[in-house]
C-alpha cells in the first residue's frame, strides 16, 4: 500500500472523487464521475508527480443498478496500481469519454466494452462491435442477459428455451419443419 | 515405302497443306483477337496467332525466327501486355470493351491499311526460289557484318525508349516509396 | 451341351479365366504372327525409309512418359528428404519406405471431383493447365539424356527452351486471370513479372557457353565438353553457372524463390481455385520444371552425360550366345536353379530360418544378383547406359541441392527478388558475356 | 423421409434471381454499410485500391483471425482485423462458475503459454480471499512458468520463420517444445492446459521425473537453443526481411498499452517482473533485455535474450527452493468477502491480468481478463500500412498474438 499516493491523491483530486481513496494490498482506488474522468485521468497521466503512463487495463462493469469503466493505470512514481472507477453510468444508455486521446490502444479495449456493455465511448473513432456479429441486438456481459441454458437464473426456469424451437417429436428433421411451415 | 511427296488423294504437298493449317488457324486467332468480348481471351487469342506464326517460319526454313518469335513474341510482349491489361482492369468496373466509338476513324485506317498492302503485295516480285536453311550463324554474320549500322541504330533507339519509359513511368520521388 | 455346362460349373475361378484367357491369347497369337507375316515386309520397309519421322514420334512420346516417373521421383524426394530435414520421418507407409506415396498423390488428383468455381471463365481456366504442363514438358525434347537419346538435335536448341520456357507464363498469367479470385491474381501478376524478369539473366548467363561452345544445340555443346572434368565449362563460366542456378530456381518457381505460390501470403498464388487433376498438372509441371533446370545445369556446366574422369569405356564385351554350343545354353538355363539354391544355403545353414523362407530368399538375392551383373554389362559395354547414368546421377544432385534449399530458407520479398534480379544478376550476366568474349579473342589471336 | 436436405443455387429457388445477377454481386466488393467514421474511412476505395479478405482461413493468420486488406497493387494501404471467430465468451462463463472452476475456464485462453493464463486470475482471487500463498509454491510456479515462457518463446521463433517462409525452424522448434511440455506433462498431469495453479499453491508437488527430465534438459538446453537460432539468425534472407520493419518507437509502444517483449523490443524497460514485482521475482537475479530499434528483427531477438535469461532464473530457482507445503489450506467452497482485486503477471507475450469482483457469493460477480495478444494485435493497423502484404506476415508474426487469447 502506497501512502504517500494516497495522500497525493487526495490533494489532487479531493473534491471531485465520489468515494474515499481506497486501499488494498497493492492497488489503490478511486472513483470518479463520468464528467471528471477526462480531466482526471489526463492529470494522471500528463503531471510529474503522478505520471501514470501505461494503461494496463480498461474494463466496463454491470454492478446492476449502474454501469463503470475500470481503468488500471501503473506508473514509475508509485509501488501501486492505481484503479480508476468511473462510476455511476446510466444503465439505460451509458455514455463514458474515451481515453484514445491518451491511450490510442484503448481503441480496441473500449469497442470490446462497447461489445459487452454497450457503453458508448465519445471521442473513440470505431465504436462497433468487435467480437459479436453486427446484426447482434444484445450486450451480454450485462447482469440481465443469461446464458439461454443457465437453468438457475433464466427466467423461465428449468425450460431450456433453446428447445422450444425444436420440431415436434414426429418430424425428423429441421428439412420437414421448414416446408410444412412454407405449406 | 516412304510416305509420299504428295498427299495421294487431294494432290498438295506436305509443306502447303500445313501452311494451310497453320495460315487458317494465324488468320481465324487473328479474327478472334479483334472480335471477341472479353479482352484477356482476346490476348490468348493473340498468343495463338504468334504460335502460329512461328510455325510458319519453321515451315519456311527458319527456326532461329520461329524460337525468337515464341520467345520475345510470346514470352515477353504477350506476357506484358496481359499484365498491363490485368493491372489496368478492375473487376469492379466494366469487364468489357466499349467498341464502336471511333468506327469511322478506324474504317479509314483500314480502308489505308488495305491499299497499302495491296500495293506492297503487287509490287513485290515474288519469284524467290525454295526456302533456305538460316542458321544462327548466318543470322548473325548478317547482323554483325552487313547490318551492323542499323542495328547499333536499333539498339540506341531502344535505349532511349527504356529511358524515356522509365522517365515517364516514374513517380514524383517525394511519394515514392518503391525504392525502398 | 449340357456336357459343356456341368463342366464349365465343375471349373474353380482360376480354371474359368484359363478356360477363357487361354484360346483368346492363342488366337491372338495366330492373328499377330498373320499380321506380322504378311505386313511385316512392308512395316520394316517403312520404317527403314521413314526413320527420323518415326524417330520424332517415338520421342515425343517417350518424353510425355518420361516426365511422369520424373515428377513422381522429384515429389518422393522432396517429400523425404525435407521431412529428414525437418527431423521427420515423412511418408513411410505406401510402398516401401514410402516410395509410392507420390503415385497414390497422382491417384488421388484422378480421383477428385473436378470441380470449377461459379465466376471463373471457363474456357481459359481449363487450358491454362495445360499450357502450364505442356511448356515444361516440351523442354525435355532436347535435352541429350546420352549420346545418342535426345529427342530432337535443334541447331536452336537454346533459343527452343527459353522459348518453351516463356510458355509456361503464358499459363500461370491464364490462370491467374481466369480464377476470378484476388490471391490468383495476385499470383499470376506476380509470376510474370518474375518470369519475365530472371529470364533475361538465365538467357544472358548462357551466351558465355554458347560463344565457347560455338553452337546453340544442346547436343553439340555436352559433346564439346567431353573429356574429363577439367573440360566441363563450369571451369571457365564460374559466375555465368552461379547465374544461371540463381535464375533458373526462380524460373522453376522455388523455394527461396517461390512467391508466385506463397502460402503465408497469397495462399496458392494462382493455383488457389484448382483441384483435381487441373491442379494435378500445375503440381506435376512445377516438378518436372525442377528436373529440367537441374538437367540443363548439368548439360550446360557440367558436361551432360559425360563421365567426370577419363572413361575408358564403352568396353565391348563380346557375347554372342549362338557360338557357345548346346551345353553351355543348358548350363545357363540352369544357372537360376543353382544361383537360388547356392545363395540361399548359408541361410539354410543358420537354424532360425525354415527351408521355404531360405529359399525365397536365395531367389531374391539370385534375382539382385543377375539384375546387378546384367546391368553391371550394359554400364561397361553400352555408352549410352553409363551416359543415362551419370546423367541423372547429376541431375539428382542438383534436385537434391533444390529441395535442400527448399527445406532451409525463408521466402525473399517481391522487390527484392525483382531488385536482386535487375541490379545484380543481369550486370553480372553482361559482365560476363564481356570477359568471356574479349578472352576469346585473345585466346585465339 | 429418406431424401436429403438439397439446397440448389438460390437462382433455383427464385427464378427472379438470374445468375448475372448473383455474378455480379460477387463481383462487386461486398461493402457494408458504416457504422463509424474509421469503417467509413475504411471502405472508401482510392483510385486503383482493391480490397482483400485474408481469413479466417488463411495459412498465415495464427488461427482464426480475418484481415480485410486495402491494396494498391501488393502494396498494403490500411488494414482492418475482424475479430471474433475464436469468440466463447470466457468471461460469462467464469461468472457462472465459482472461483475454482474459473481458473480452468482462463486456462485455454492462450494456449500456446497456459499457465500464465491461470496464474494471473488465480493471484487476484488470493488477494480477494486474502490466501497466503506458501513459499515453495511460488517457486514452484516461478519455475514451471519460466519454463512455459521458454517453451512459448521457442515455438515464436519457429512461427516467425514460418510466415516468413522457411518449413524447418518450426517443427525444429516443436522438438524443442515437445521437451518442455514433457517436463510440464510429468508434473501438472497435461500436456496443453496444464490447469496446475491453484487458489493458494499449486496442485502438486514437483516429483523425479519432472527433475530428472528437467536436469537432463538443463544441462544441454543453451547449446540446443543457440543451434536452432543458428538457422535462422544468421540466415541474410530472414535477416533482410525483418529488419527495419514495423519499426515501433518507445513513446507510441506506450500509448499502443503495449508491453511484453514488444515494448521492450522498442527500448522501453517495462517488464512487470521488475516494474511492480510479485511472487517472489524480487529474490531472484536476472536482467531485463531491451533493444533500440523496434523492428521485427528486435522484436525476434529479443525473445532469444529472454530465454537465456529464463535459463537463469531456472537454474536459480532450482537452487533456492525452500522446504515445505506446496498448498495453503484454503476450505473448496470460498466466498471471499466484496471488493475488488486486480493482479497481473509478466507473460511471454506481455501482462496478463485479471480484474476479479467478488459479492460475497460463491460465483465471481465480475471478471475482467487482460490479454495482451488482443492489445498486440491492434499494432497491425498501426504498423503495416505502407508495407507489402508479404510484411504483413513478417509484422503480424514478430508481434505474436494467439488468437485463443485476443478472441477469448
Amino acid at each position: 500500500m502506497d501512502r504517500a499516493l494516497r495522500s497525493r491523491l487526495e490533494r489532487r483530486f479531493g473534491d471531485c472523487l465520489l468515494a474515499p481513496v481506497a486501499q488494498r494490498h497493492d492497488q489503490t482506488e478511486i472513483r470518479v464521475s463520468a464528467g471528471d474522468a477526462t480531466d482526471t485521468i489526463r492529470a494522471l497521466h500528463d503531471e510529474p508527480d503522478l505520471h501514470f503512463t501505461l494503461l494496463a487495463d480498461l474494463a466496463g462493469v454491470d454492478t446492476g443498478t449502474h454501469m463503470q469503466v475500470v481503468y488500471h493505470l501503473w506508473a514509475e512514481t508509485s509501488t501501486d496500481w492505481l484503479r480508476v472507477v468511473v462510476d455511476g453510468l446510466d444503465r439505460e444508455a451509458p455514455r463514458c469519454p474515451s481515453v484514445t486521446f491518451l491511450w490510442k490502444g484503448a481503441e480496441w479495449m473500449e469497442r470490446e466494452a462497447y461489445d459487452m456493455f454497450g457503453i458508448v465511448f465519445e471521442g473513440n473513432r470505431d465504436v462497433r462491435r468487435i467480437y459479436l456479429p453486427a446484426a447482434y441486438t444484445s450486450f451480454p456481459l450485462r447482469k440481465d442477459f443469461h446464458l439461454p441454458d443457465d437453468a438457475s437464473r433464466s427466467p423461465g426456469r428449468g425450460v431450456r428455451p433453446m428447445e422450444e424451437s425444436l420440431p415436434p417429436r414426429d418430424a425428423t428433421s429441421a428439412t420437414n419443419l421448414r416446408r410444412a411451415q412454407a405449406g | 515405302m516412304s510416305i509420299p511427296e504428295t498427299i495421294p488423294i487431294i494432290g498438295a504437298s506436305w509443306d502447303d497443306v500445313l501452311f494451310v493449317l497453320f495460315a487458317v488457324a494465324m488468320l481465324g486467332s487473328a479474327l478472334l483477337v479483334v472480335t471477341l468480348r472479353d479482352i484477356i481471351r482476346s490476348g490468348v487469342a493473340m498468343i495463338a496467332c504468334f504460335a502460329a506464326l512461328a510455325g510458319l517460319y519453321v515451315l519456311l526454313g527458319s527456326p532461329i525466327m520461329a524460337a525468337t518469335q515464341v520467345l520475345v513474341y510470346i514470352g515477353a510482349i504477350s506476357i506484358l501486355v496481359l499484365f498491363a491489361i490485368m493491372l489496368t482492369q478492375t473487376k469492379s468496373g466494366p469487364a468489357r470493351l466499349v467498341f464502336q466509338t471511333q468506327w469511322w476513324a478506324a474504317a479509314i485506317a483500314a480502308v489505308l491499311l488495305v491499299v497499302v498492302l495491296t500495293a506492297v503485295v503487287v509490287s513485290t516480285d515474288w519469284g524467290a526460289g525454295p526456302p533456305q536453311e538460316s542458321t544462327t550463324s548466318d543470322v548473325a554474320r548478317l547482323l554483325f557484318d552487313a547490318y551492323t549500322l542499323p542495328f547499333e541504330a536499333v539498339s540506341v533507339l531502344l535505349l532511349a525508349a527504356v529511358i524515356g519509359g522509365i522517365f515517364l513511368a516514374k513517380r514524383d520521388p517525394s511519394g515514392d516509396e518503391a525504392g525502398r | 451341351m449340357s456336357m459343356a455346362v456341368v463342366t464349365w460349373q465343375r471349373l474353380n475361378v482360376v480354371g474359368k479365366i484359363l478356360a477363357i484367357a487361354v484360346p483368346v491369347l492363342i488366337a491372338l497369337g495366330l492373328v499377330t504372327v498373320g499380321v506380322a507375316i504378311l505386313a511385316g515386309p512392308f512395316a520394316i520397309e517403312f520404317v527403314g525409309d521413314n526413320v527420323p519421322l518415326l524417330r520424332f514420334v517415338a520421342a515425343i512420346g517417350a518424353v510425355l512418359l518420361l516426365t511422369i516417373p520424373t515428377a513422381f521421383v522429384v515429389i518422393f524426394m522432396e517429400l523425404k528428404v525435407i521431412a529428414r530435414m525437418n527431423l521427420r520421418v515423412g511418408p513411410d507407409r505406401v510402398g516401401p519406405y514410402g516410395t509410392a506415396m507420390s503415385v497414390v498423390h497422382g491417384l488421388k488428383f484422378l480421383s477428385k471431383e473436378d470441380f470449377a468455381p461459379l465466376g471463373v471463365d471457363l474456357q481459359v481456366f481449363t487450358i491454362a493447365p495445360v499450357v502450364v504442363f505442356v511448356g515444361s514438358v516440351m523442354t525435355f525434347l532436347v535435352i541429350p539424356f546420352a549420346p545418342g537419346l535426345f529427342g530432337l538435335d535443334m541447331n536452336v536448341g537454346v533459343l527452343y527452351l527459353f522459348a518453351m520456357g516463356g510458355l509456361t507464363v503464358v499459363g500461370l498469367l491464364m490462370a491467374g486471370w481466369a480464377s476470378f479470385n484476388k490471391y490468383s491474381l495476385l499470383g499470376g501478376l506476380r509470376s510474370a513479372a518474375q518470369m519475365v524478369s530472371y529470364e533475361i539473366p538465365l538467357t544472358l548467363s548462357l551466351v558465355g557457353v554458347v560463344l565457347l561452345a560455338g553452337t546453340m544445340s544442346l547436343n553439340q555443346m555436352v559433346l564439346a565438353q567431353s573429356g574429363s572434368i577439367a573440360d566441363w565449362y563450369v571451369w571457365q563460366q564460374p559466375l555465368a553457372f552461379v547465374i544461371f542456378i540463381i535464375a533458373g530456381i526462380a524460373e522453376a518457381n522455388r523455394s527461396p524463390f517461390d512467391l508466385t505460390e506463397a502460402d503465408q501470403e497469397i495462399v496458392a498464388g494462382f493455383a488457389t481455385e484448382y483441384s483435381g487433376m487441373r491442379f494435378g498438372f500445375f503440381f506435376f509441371a512445377e516438378y518436372v520444371n525442377v528436373f529440367v533446370v537441374s538437367a540443363l545445369i548439368v548439360t550446360f556446366f557440367l558436361g551432360g552425360w559425360t563421365a567426370p574422369f577419363d572413361w575408358p569405356f564403352p568396353v565391348a564385351v563380346a557375347i554372342d550366345p549362338l557360338a557357345w554350343g548346346v551345353g553351355s545354353l543348358v548350363a545357363i538355363l540352369a544357372l537360376p536353379v543353382v544361383g537360388t539354391l547356392v545363395l540361399a544355403a548359408p541361410f539354410w545353414l543358420s537354424s532360425r530360418i525354415t527351408t521355404l523362407q531360405a529359399l525365397v530368399i536365395g531367389f531374391i538375392l539370385f534375382n539382385v544378383v543377375a539384375i546387378g551383373l546384367v546391368l553391371g554389362w550394359a554400364f561397361v559395354s553400352l555408352d549410352w547406359v553409363s551416359g543415362l547414368f551419370w546423367f541423372f546421377a547429376k541431375s539428382y544432385v542438383f534436385v537434391f541441392f533444390f529441395v535442400w534449399l527448399r527445406g532451409s530458407l525463408p521466402r525473399v520479398r517481391i522487390d527484392q527478388l525483382m531488385g536482386f534480379a535487375w541490379k545484380w544478376l543481369l550486370p553480372a550476366a553482361l559482365l560476363n558475356i564481356f570477359v568471356t568474349a574479349a578472352a576469346i579473342v585473345i585466346v585465339n589471336r | 423421409m429418406t431424401e436429403r436436405a438439397h439446397r440448389p443455387h438460390p437462382s433455383l429457388d427464385d427464378p427472379s434471381i438470374a445468375i448475372e445477377d448473383v455474378l455480379r454481386e460477387s463481383i462487386v466488393d461486398a461493402v457494408p454499410v458504416a457504422r463509424t467514421e474509421r469503417e467509413a474511412e475504411f471502405y472508401t476505395l482510392g483510385d486503383g485500391e482493391m480490397l482483400l479478405n485474408m481469413g479466417p482461413q488463411h495459412p498465415s493468420t495464427h488461427g482464426v483471425l480475418r484481415v480485410v486488406l486495402k491494396l494498391d497493387g501488393e502494396r498494403v494501404v490500411d488494414i482492418d482485423p475482424v475479430l471474433g471467430y475464436l469468440h466463447r465468451g470466457v468471461e460469462k462463463l467464469c461468472e457462472n462458475a465459482d472461483w475454482h472452476q474459473a481458473i480452468c475456464y482462463t486456462d485455454p485462453l492462450e494456449y500456446v503459454a497456459s499457465l500464465f493464463c491461470e496464474w494471473a486470475p488465480v493471484m487476484a482471487f488470493e488477494k480477494l480471499a486474502d490466501v497466503e500463498v506458501p513459499r515453495r509454491a511460488e517457486y514452484i510456479r516461478v519455475l514451471t512458468g519460466e519454463l512455459n515462457r521458454i517453451a512459448s518463446h521457442a515455438l515464436f521463433m519457429g512461427w516467425f520463420a514460418l510466415d516468413l517462409g522457411g518449413l524447418t525452424p518450426i517443427l525444429w522448434s516443436f522438438i524443442e517444445r515437445d521437451e518442455m511440455m514433457d517436463m510440464l506433462a510429468a508434473v501438472t498431469g497435461q500436456k496443453l492446459l496444464f490447469n496446475y495453479f491453484r487458489i493458494g499453491g499449486v496442485n502438486g508437488d514437483i516429483n523425479h521425473e519432472f527433475m530428472s527430465r528437467l536436469g537432463d534438459w538443463m544441462s544441454r538446453a543453451g547449446a540446443q537453443i543457440e543451434a536452432n537460432q543458428g538457422l535462422l539468425n544468421e540466415n541474410e534472407i530472414l535477416v533482410r526481411r525483418a529488419r527495419g520493419m514495423g519499426v515501433l518507437d518507445g513513446e507510441t509502444a506506450m500509448r499502443m498499452a503495449v508491453t511484453g517483449p514488444n515494448i521492450r523490443a522498442s527500448g522501453v524497460p517495462f517488464d512487470i517482473r521488475r516494474a511492480h514485482p510479485y511472487s517472489v521475482y524480487p529474490e531472484l537475479e536476472f536482467d531485463i533485455p531491451t533493444r533500440q530499434e523496434g523492428d521485427s528483427l528486435a522484436r525476434y531477438l529479443l525473445r532469444a535474450d529472454e530465454v537465456k535469461q529464463s535459463l537463469r532464473i531456472i537454474d536459480q530457482c532450482l537452487h533456492q527452493m525452500p522446504d515445505g507445503p506446496v498448498m495453503a489450506s484454503v476450505p473448496r467452497l470460498i466466498r471471499p468477502r466484496p471488493g475488488r482485486a486486480w493482479a497481473a503477471v509478466e507473460g511471454p507475450r506481455g501482462m496478463y491480468g485479471t480484474y476479479a469482483i467478488s459479492d460475497g457469493t460463491d460465483q465471481p460477480f465480475r471478471m475482467r481478463i487482460h490479454d495482451p495478444s488482443f492489445v498486440h494485435l491492434q499494432l497491425v493497423s498501426l504498423l503495416t500500412p505502407g508495407n507489402l502484404i508479404a510484411d504483413t506476415m513478417a509484422i503480424m508474426a514478430s508481434l505474436d498474438p494467439v488468437m485463443g487469447g485476443v478472441d477469448k
